[in-house]
């Protein structure tokens, strides 16, 4: 085996330490089902008010669950000494970055997607909004990871990061929140999403081409 | 011959003053160059200058050939098994194809962890994970050997098994420079000593 | 002399909230300015006067 | 010119001259601050007419509206800053880009609670969930967000340019956010009553304006290099030129 293939050997690990974790993994998916769960518990079972409510609630359980996550992404790689590998020998920075982004995106966000139709029926949503929701969240979990991955990367050295972490995230992530949800309301009053969709894609092309620059750069000055 | 690493009055700034004293390094093919300093004189900061992690805030550096870094802490993953940390190094880092790479499985009998092979890193002793990490020379061989107090926590067999393996790259017209400041190599090969002065305050 | 604003209580206490949130971050690193310096100052006699009395000892011993 | 320019810039970021340019152009700054807050004040409150429809509550304009700008135009400010800071690492710009932070935050917050007070009587209720306080409201988060990644390190420098670039991704975000909450506002709330616009000024209304802005606009820089000064001699309190400085002081 003399070719290195860094991209390759990065994706198989995170994803074998992934499947490693088991139950760990899936803690973002749990956290989600508790928030859908308390829901009801706090605003009353009435299915009209819970249906009228439920793509909001959903993207913001979303929001939430994928803070959970974020401790991992570059933290463990700090102080065990893998990160500043990704340095030596011309490796391709940047690609790795993504192939990282990747990976917690496909363990934390994934599971969540497709676990919507399931918190859509405890919360009653309409079924024609499901595919739409289930769309939003596959453009927009994305960004949310690629932000969330910045303030992971901002905070590893930071005294209490984590508590950080929230307050450094939730202002960025008010776009995406905003298109998302309106995307689904706008589809259910009749209207087209098209518009709101388009955005979030656009959103996300910016977010894609400018964020892993900006964790490049936190992870470096991280490394001095 | 020329040399492999060719760095001329590098120094890196923190907080606005320098870690060391603007430093030249010239390490040529076969040639082993010891890092030594007292604690905190920045050691560790050249050889992350040299490997090309941090970048030089004066002076130049230039590299002919393929790098392999081992710094402080060895970098291994605390929930693989030793098997598997190997393998990720081996597909990551690849091999200098002027070298002749082992295979994961005699890369670990090498470094005496035949029995360890399906052990979580995490389990190991300090002085095991200091040899899986250096094992990653022989996965993923390269020319120029960066190497960071390599015999932290290993014992004297641990200290013999890094000379040899210091000797036969040297053999193989590779480069090495370590920084050590407790054990000194015992090499056949000729050593270059280079002292690193702590940095004045820089006005 | 005070205009009798239509609406003044909210006129007025807008004006006050602002000229109490500008004071504050006027005042505050102006006192601050001043302990830094006081207490900078403090630090470098302290410091003068250890390596007095330092000295002193030394002479006494060889005394 | 250029050339001087950039002498210029090093010899201001060498901490000692900063302090004593800031030293010498504090007093001055503050002098001409209230100057215009004098000459704003009285005409705001003594010479422009009440307003028709709004009565004398639209008084309030004349500090809602200079310090929403200056709220944004402190993150202007802060984001040159945070560039020059991680292009050149010039320290000085560094720290002004920092503590450029709470005096933006400060801003934000006049901004928000005069318009809150602004919209009790104009809507009937403290808060509204109107485009523009929306986004004020989001841009106090990420100025607080700026102020508490720059004190969680114990290393000043350090978290300095990690929030540094935490303010370049805001300058990139805030449009966004700005438009999306605007977007969001017209989609719920179909339309709003335009308070705040500046639809239908009558001339006579904006003489106190300019002068209370220009004034907000002295004050900033005097409150920046306030801070700056500080945070320099907070941070170098071992370095010969603060205990020179304070030896000058004890003479």
């Amino acid at each position: 085996m003399t070719k290195r293939h860094p991209l390759r050997a990065l994706l198989r690990q995170d994803l074998q330490r992934a499947w490693q974790h088991g139950g760990q993994s899936l803690l973002p998916l749990i956290f989600l089902f508790a928030v859908i769960a308390m829901i009801p518990l706090g605003l009353g079972p009435g299915p009209n008010l819970l249906a009228m409510i439920a793509p909001g609630m959903i993207w913001v359980a979303a929001l939430l669950a994928s803070l959970l996550a974020l401790e991992g992404v570059f933290r463990p790689d700090l102080d065990d000494g893998t990160l500043e590998q990704w340095w030596v020998d011309d490796q391709p920075v940047l690609a790795l970055i993504c192939i990282r982004l990747g990976s917690h995106w496909l363990i934390s966000a994934l599971p969540i997607i497709v676990a919507t139709p399931i918190a859509g029926e405890m919360l009653y949503l309409p079924a024609e909004a499901l595919g739409l929701l289930m769309l939003t969240l596959l453009i927009g979990t994305p960004i949310l990871s690629l932000i969330g991955a910045l303030a992971a990367a901002l905070t590893i050295q930071a005294r209490q990061g984590s508590a950080l972490l929230g307050l450094l995230i939730f202002p960025l992530t008010v776009p995406v929140l905003i298109f998302a949800t309106g995307a689904v309301s706008a589809h259910l009053d009749g209207l087209t999403a098209r518009p709101y969709v388009l955005l979030l894609i656009s959103l996300f092309v910016l977010a894609a081409t400018l964020v892993p620059l900006a964790i490049k750069k936190a992870l470096q000055l991280n490394l001095e | 011959m020329d040399s492999v690493i060719h760095a001329q009055q590098i120094s890196f700034h923190r907080h606005g003053e320098r870690v060391f004293v603007p430093t030249n390094v010239a390490l040529m093919p076969g040639q082993l160059c010891l890092i030594r300093g007292q604690n905190g004189s920045g050691k560790t900061t050249l050889l992350r200058l040299l490997a090309g992690i941090v970048h030089p805030s004066e002076g130049t550096i230039a590299r002919h050939g393929s790098v392999a870094f081992i710094g402080h802490r060895p970098g291994v993953k605390k929930d693989l098994t030793a098997l598997d940390v190997l393998k990720f190094y081996a597909e990551f880092a690849g091999a200098d194809p002027l070298y002749g790479a082992m295979s994961p499985q005699a890369a670990l009998h090498a470094a005496g962890l035949a029995r360890q092979a399906r052990q979580r890193a995490g389990q190991l002793s300090a002085g095991q994970r200091q040899r899986l990490g250096l094992a990653r020379l022989l996965v993923a061989p390269k020319t120029i050997w960066l190497l960071d107090e390599p015999y932290t926590s290993l014992d004297a067999d641990g200290c013999a098994w890094v000379d040899g393996l210091l000797d036969q790259h040297l053999a193989l017209n590779g480069s090495v420079a370590v920084a050590a400041h407790v054990y000194q190599p015992k090499l056949n090969a000729p050593t270059d000593v280079l002292d690193v002065q702590p940095g004045a305050q820089h006005a | 002399m005070i205009p009798e604003f239509s609406y003044a209580n909210y006129v007025w206490s807008s004006y006050a909230i602002a000229m109490a949130v500008v004071l504050w971050q006027a005042l505050g690193p102006m006192f601050k300015h001043r302990r830094l310096l006081w207490q900078l100052r403090e630090d470098q006699l302290l410091e003068a006067d250890q390596g007095n009395t330092a000295k002193s000892n030394h002479t006494r011993e060889h005394a | 010119m250029w050339k001087r320019l950039k002498l210029a810039f090093h010899k201001l970021g060498s901490p000692p001259i900063f302090y004593r340019f800031a030293q010498t152009l504090i007093p001055w700054l503050w002098s001409l601050t209230g100057v215009g807050l004098a000459v704003g004040l009285y005409q705001a409150l003594y010479v422009v007419p009440p307003d028709y429809q709004q009565g004398d509550s639209y008084r309030i304009l004349y500090v809602h509206v200079p310090a929403a700008w200056q709220a944004m135009a402190t993150y202007l400010i802060m984001a040159i800053l945070a560039i020059i800071a991680l292009v050149w690492r010039i320290r000085t710009a560094e720290i002004m880009a920092m503590v450029a932070a709470p005096i933006g935050a400060g801003f934000t917050l006049i901004c928000l609670v005069t318009g809150a007070i602004w919209g009790e009587p104009m809507w009937g209720t403290w808060w509204a969930w109107d485009a523009r306080l929306t986004s004020m409201l989001i841009l106090l988060f990420i100025y607080l967000g700026i102020m508490g990644l720059y004190a969680a390190f114990d290393d000043h420098r350090q978290g300095a340019k990690m929030a540094s670039v935490l303010v370049l991704v805001g300058v990139v975000n805030i449009p966004i956010i700005h438009f999306s909450v605007d977007w969001w506002t017209t989609l719920h709330q179909g339309s709003t009553i335009n308070l705040f616009g500046p639809s239908s000024m009558d001339p006579t209304m904006l003489p106190p304006l300019i002068w209370m802005t220009v004034a907000v606009k002295f004050m900033f820089a005097a409150m920046l290099l306030q801070r700056a000064r500080n945070e320099l001699l907070a941070q170098d309190q071992r370095k010969q030129w603060t205990k020179r400085l304070i030896g000058d002081l004890i003479e």
